[in-house]
């Protein structure tokens, strides 16, 4: 039996599968169609210090192999999470990652506090690039020093491992990584979403809600790969690798570009078992070239 | 745990213009399958188009487990579902969403539908019919061609009306009229309606004069189907908000809402 | 009959639809299958001052909705170019704006040079955003002093149309954008292609030869309508809008985004009558709707 | 002027492991077509897969206007391409490339394919015989259900031999093998041949040795098919360039290459 345990910079995961922020729901979602214990990791949608309502709809439009997305970040608030869903997820042998949001630093200091001193939280993954709320979000993740400044605060109010997710609307990824590392992050995700829009050519008008919105699924999956691939050359800290897997050999090619787990996202909503195809399909995968430990396939194609 | 999987396709036939009836072998679905509730069907196993595409039950034969959905083609996922042969395999999951709930107490009821609106009505008929409640139902469409699912719902036996914006079926106008008619002259307890949303907001509102309450089922394109998303939301009706609503998901926590509570933008 | 002439920048075209650089060789390949005079223009492939001989094989990859290609500027160089391609493109009524790159300013400066000097050369179209090659390219195209500064030495040396086209892998398209306008740019092209890879997991290496290529085709296309309206807005220049035109449709909506002119590329693999068929469906678009004149639905869905 | 458009499909039915005959019915393309030629199929209308698949021209029938086209299920494409009925249409494009040359003078030649890259020699083979060109043909594959179109050469009566790397049919190891035993008894003036590419890397050294010329037939991907944009080059040795080559397009300047120009990278 091959070795498919992972480290997440500093959390544990038996297997380096797990789910995208904002498309696996809180859990139970999904429960009906999977063995949530058998994931490595559940990251659980965006959560914020408020409530939120989130944008007007139509909040989703499907393009050439994507969707474009402007959920705006709809969520109960972080409190209401503590409450309700991480009592939930508690029951389940398997590591929730909370990711967060916030518009200012302030609120990310908060929000951080709150849940480290919650039981049941795995690790962190600050999200500094929602693309689709006015303020904060892909703000702080398009510039170094605003992205490391979010990271730094959060750091300091927590030892949970610190995952940072990188926005992909930028000119030099690499340069945001060794930003946010610097700046106390113990991994990377990446990427989030691509900005994009569609317009309604009968009506003349953007289609979504929010007019612009991120664009993921297998589009986005080359610009994911090739970034992933550049960090994890240029930067020393495992990587959380996403955007477009929809099946085992689209991760296995996020791990051999140096990803260290992946996360399945919009794939859930073709495939609620998506996650399990693909661990079953990297299982098989292992088998079938002899790999004995899942780390000794991480960055094969450069290493 | 709900159904995922493949569903041989029994038959696949045009109905109307632009209009088909899909019969799968769905034995996991019926199980479990009520009416008003929905599936989310994949066209086809590449990317293009990505996601699934959400169909109500039409027809529930829980006896020989075979699931029926009654469809209008009008974009790409439902031209490519359109051309699935006889005998082929289809992607379905579900059964999904809330259905139509039947009120205690409740005698004698309006059913509405509107063009394909009316899909999702029919099992709700058959089992209003099944549990001894009056009903008449009111169907319209814009033309004869486009009042989905007619001869489905005369073979019940139970009272249908319709109308169409031509006149070419019975009334001329729409079946928000026929709706007052009912209302004004043999007022029922409660009401059931689907179909485009200037239909449902005029319906309620008509409905509300005459004070007789409903449940209507709404639609909005959805990413997941199982309230992982937040992409189908809609507006409802809350009293602890300060705004006085919140968005709810027509997946999980409809498509079917008290009509009452529904906020229609504009 | 309604107008469909537009001004690019300059150049006068007598409808909006022509070929992306790259996709259409320089002319006579497609000329088999459509009537090259019914095109607002021809870009041909980009030219660079010496013959290169690109990069090494497999130089295309597919990938969702999209392509991968590594090309890297294979072309005979300016003077076989004036030499053998124009005499051929000029046989025909339509404006041939011809795609130049170079690997430093100088180069840029000595190829416009020769360029000006021909006869038959409608506009320039000023490539700064490939990223298939070593030196330059793109990297002028992600900064937007290195941007302006390639367009302002370009401006000196010629007075024709000058187009200049920009790359998506930036942080803020809109400043690149205004960067170039203020530097003497005509026209924006937009998009170039997004930097992407794709590993081959069962040889666990980078399927093209070059490791990275540029991302087009249908997939491209959310990002690329999003980024024409951003500039459309912020910018006083006409816009040649590409990025996975397949259709009529796609085409109306990068017009309706803000594009005066629209450019058709990876389609014409898929369609060799893709230009055709978008120029018939504009019109049949424009007769439905009773547009008169295509310039009054250039912005149209935020005018 | 080259074709592009629909072609009904008449069959398409599989002729061994992973393995489909297509038979289309093209007159635009019997036409102008000759034996090394291929078209630019699109395997369905979607996005997904977004590129044409090239595939050669396997029978011409110049009278029926029908072409056929034999071809090795190894991805996505070939495998929806496997799924078209007959009476439905398929995009194709062509004909494309150049195709092979029978030069003057060549009296007895050698016919070298190996796997599927049988697929293009067959009308070579026929036009070959036509002329009355003494050949031999050579075939080989993995196993016996690899050596494509055995049948259809065999019919065309001149002699076949085969080799298989398991023995299952014909001669135990390479073509290329036997191609070396023909060399040495009965030297042929001139070899035509298609296959994977080490294949054809060793029957050139081999031939080369003989002081025997040919042309072979190369594949690489594909965007455009029409030279336009350069993604399917290949090494061809060019004198007057400094380093003694150049790439040409696989899609117009072959795919049929003089062998002793091909630049074989390792
Ligand atoms: C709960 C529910 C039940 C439905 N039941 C039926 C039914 O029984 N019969 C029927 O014909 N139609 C039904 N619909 C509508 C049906 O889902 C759409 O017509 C279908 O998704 C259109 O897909 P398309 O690819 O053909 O069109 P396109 O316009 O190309 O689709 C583009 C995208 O928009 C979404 N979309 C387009 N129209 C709608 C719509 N009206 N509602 C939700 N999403 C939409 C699609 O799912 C897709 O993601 C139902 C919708 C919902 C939400
Ligand atoms: C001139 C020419 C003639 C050919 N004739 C035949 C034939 O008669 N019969 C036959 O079975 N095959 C033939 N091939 C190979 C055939 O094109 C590929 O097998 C096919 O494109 C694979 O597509 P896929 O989607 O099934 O595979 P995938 O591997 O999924 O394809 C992915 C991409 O790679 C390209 N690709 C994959 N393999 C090849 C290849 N060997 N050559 C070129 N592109 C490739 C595809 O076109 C596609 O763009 C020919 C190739 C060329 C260049
Ligand atoms: C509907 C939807 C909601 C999302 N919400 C969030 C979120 O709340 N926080 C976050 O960091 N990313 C969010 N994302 C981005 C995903 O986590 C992921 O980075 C992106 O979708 C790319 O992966 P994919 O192509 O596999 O979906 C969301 C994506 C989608 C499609
Ligand atoms: C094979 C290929 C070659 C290209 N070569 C060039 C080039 O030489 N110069 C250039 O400016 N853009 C080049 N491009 C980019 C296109 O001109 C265009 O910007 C991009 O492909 C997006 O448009 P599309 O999605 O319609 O193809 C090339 C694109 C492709 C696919
Ligand atoms: S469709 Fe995802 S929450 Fe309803
Ligand atoms: S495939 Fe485009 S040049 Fe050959």
């Amino acid at each position: 039996m091959s070795n498919l345990e992972i480290n997440l910079g500093g959390l544990k995961m038996k297997n380096p599968v797990t789910t995208a922020s904002g498309t696996f729901g809180f859990g139970p979602e999904y429960a009906p169609y999977i063995d949530l214990n058998q994931l490595g990791a559940i990251v659980v949608k965006g959560t914020t210090l408020e409530p939120r309502k989130g944008n007007a709809t139509p909040r989703i439009a499907e393009t050439p192999s994507g969707i474009l997305n402007c959920i705006g970040l709809q969520n109960p608030g972080v409190d209401y999470f503590i409450e309700k869903s991480l009592p939930y997820l508690k029951e389940y042998d398997t590591p929730v990652i909370v990711n967060i949001s916030g518009n200012s630093v302030e609120d990310y200091a908060e929000i951080t506090r709150r849940l480290s001193q919650a039981d049941g939280v795995g690790a962190l993954e600050v999200n500094i690039s929602c693309p689709n709320v006015k303020q904060g979000g892909m703000v702080f993740g398009t510039s170094c020093t605003a992205a490391a400044d979010v990271i730094r605060v959060v750091r300091e109010y927590t030892t949970l491992p610190l995952i940072a997710k990188l926005s992909p609307n930028v000119t030099n990824i690499v340069e945001i990584a060794q930003a946010v590392v610097e700046a106390g992050a113990d991994a990377l995700a990446l990427i989030n979403t691509l900005l994009g829009m569609t317009i309604d050519i009968h009506k003349r008008k953007p289609v979504l809600g929010n007019i612009m919105g991120g664009l993921s699924g297998p589009a986005i999956r080359p610009v994911a790969v090739r970034m992933v691939w550049q960090v994890a050359q240029a930067v020393d800290k495992p990587i959380l690798g996403m955007g477009g897997i929809m099946n085992a050999d689209d991760a296995i090619e996020f791990i051999l570009a140096g990803a260290t787990a992946v996360a399945v996202g919009t794939a859930n909503f073709v495939n609620p078992r998506a996650t399990m195809d693909v661990l079953e399909g990297i299982k098989q995968y292992m088998e079938k070239y002899g790999v004995n430990d899942i780390n000794d396939l991480v960055g094969a194609a450069w290493k | 745990m709900s159904f995922s999987g493949l569903s041989k396709v029994i038959s696949n036939e045009k109905t109307g213009p632009q209009q088909f009836l899909i019969v799968l072998h769905s034995p996991e679905l019926t199980k479990q399958a009520k009416p008003g509730q929905f599936v989310h069907v994949r066209v086809n196993g590449l990317s293009d188009p990505l996601l699934r595409r959400p169909i109500s039950l039409h027809e529930i034969d829980y006896a020989s487990g075979n699931v029926s959905l009654l469809y209008q083609v009008v974009g790409k996922g439902t031209e490519l579902l359109s051309g699935v042969p006889a005998g082929a395999e289809v992607d379905v999951m579900g059964p999904l969403g809330n259905g139509f709930w039947i009120p205690e107490g409740v005698k004698r009821v309006l059913v509405v539908g509107g063009g394909i609106g009316n899909a999702p009505l029919l099992p709700l008929v058959k089992e209003l019919k099944d549990r001894g409640v009056e009903q008449t139902v009111l169907l319209g469409g814009r033309t004869v061609d486009y009042v989905a699912g007619l001869e489905g719902f005369k073979s019940v036996g139970v009272t249908v009306e319709t109308a169409t914006d031509d006149g070419s079926l019975g009334r001329k106008g729409f079946v928000t009229q026929l709706a007052e008619d009912i209302f004004t002259l043999d007022k029922p307890d409660y009401f059931f309606a689907c179909g485009p949303e200037p239909m449902l907001k005029q319906l309620i509102i008509t409905a509300d004069k005459y004070g007789i309450s409903g449940q209507v089922s709404l639609e909005e394109r959805m990413g997941c189907a199982v309230g992982a998303c937040l992409a189908c939301v809609c507006k409802i009706k809350v009293k602890t908000d300060e705004a006085g609503w919140d968005y709810k998901k027509v997946c999980v926590d409809g498509p079917v809402f008290e009509a009452s509570e529904v906020v229609f933008d504009v």
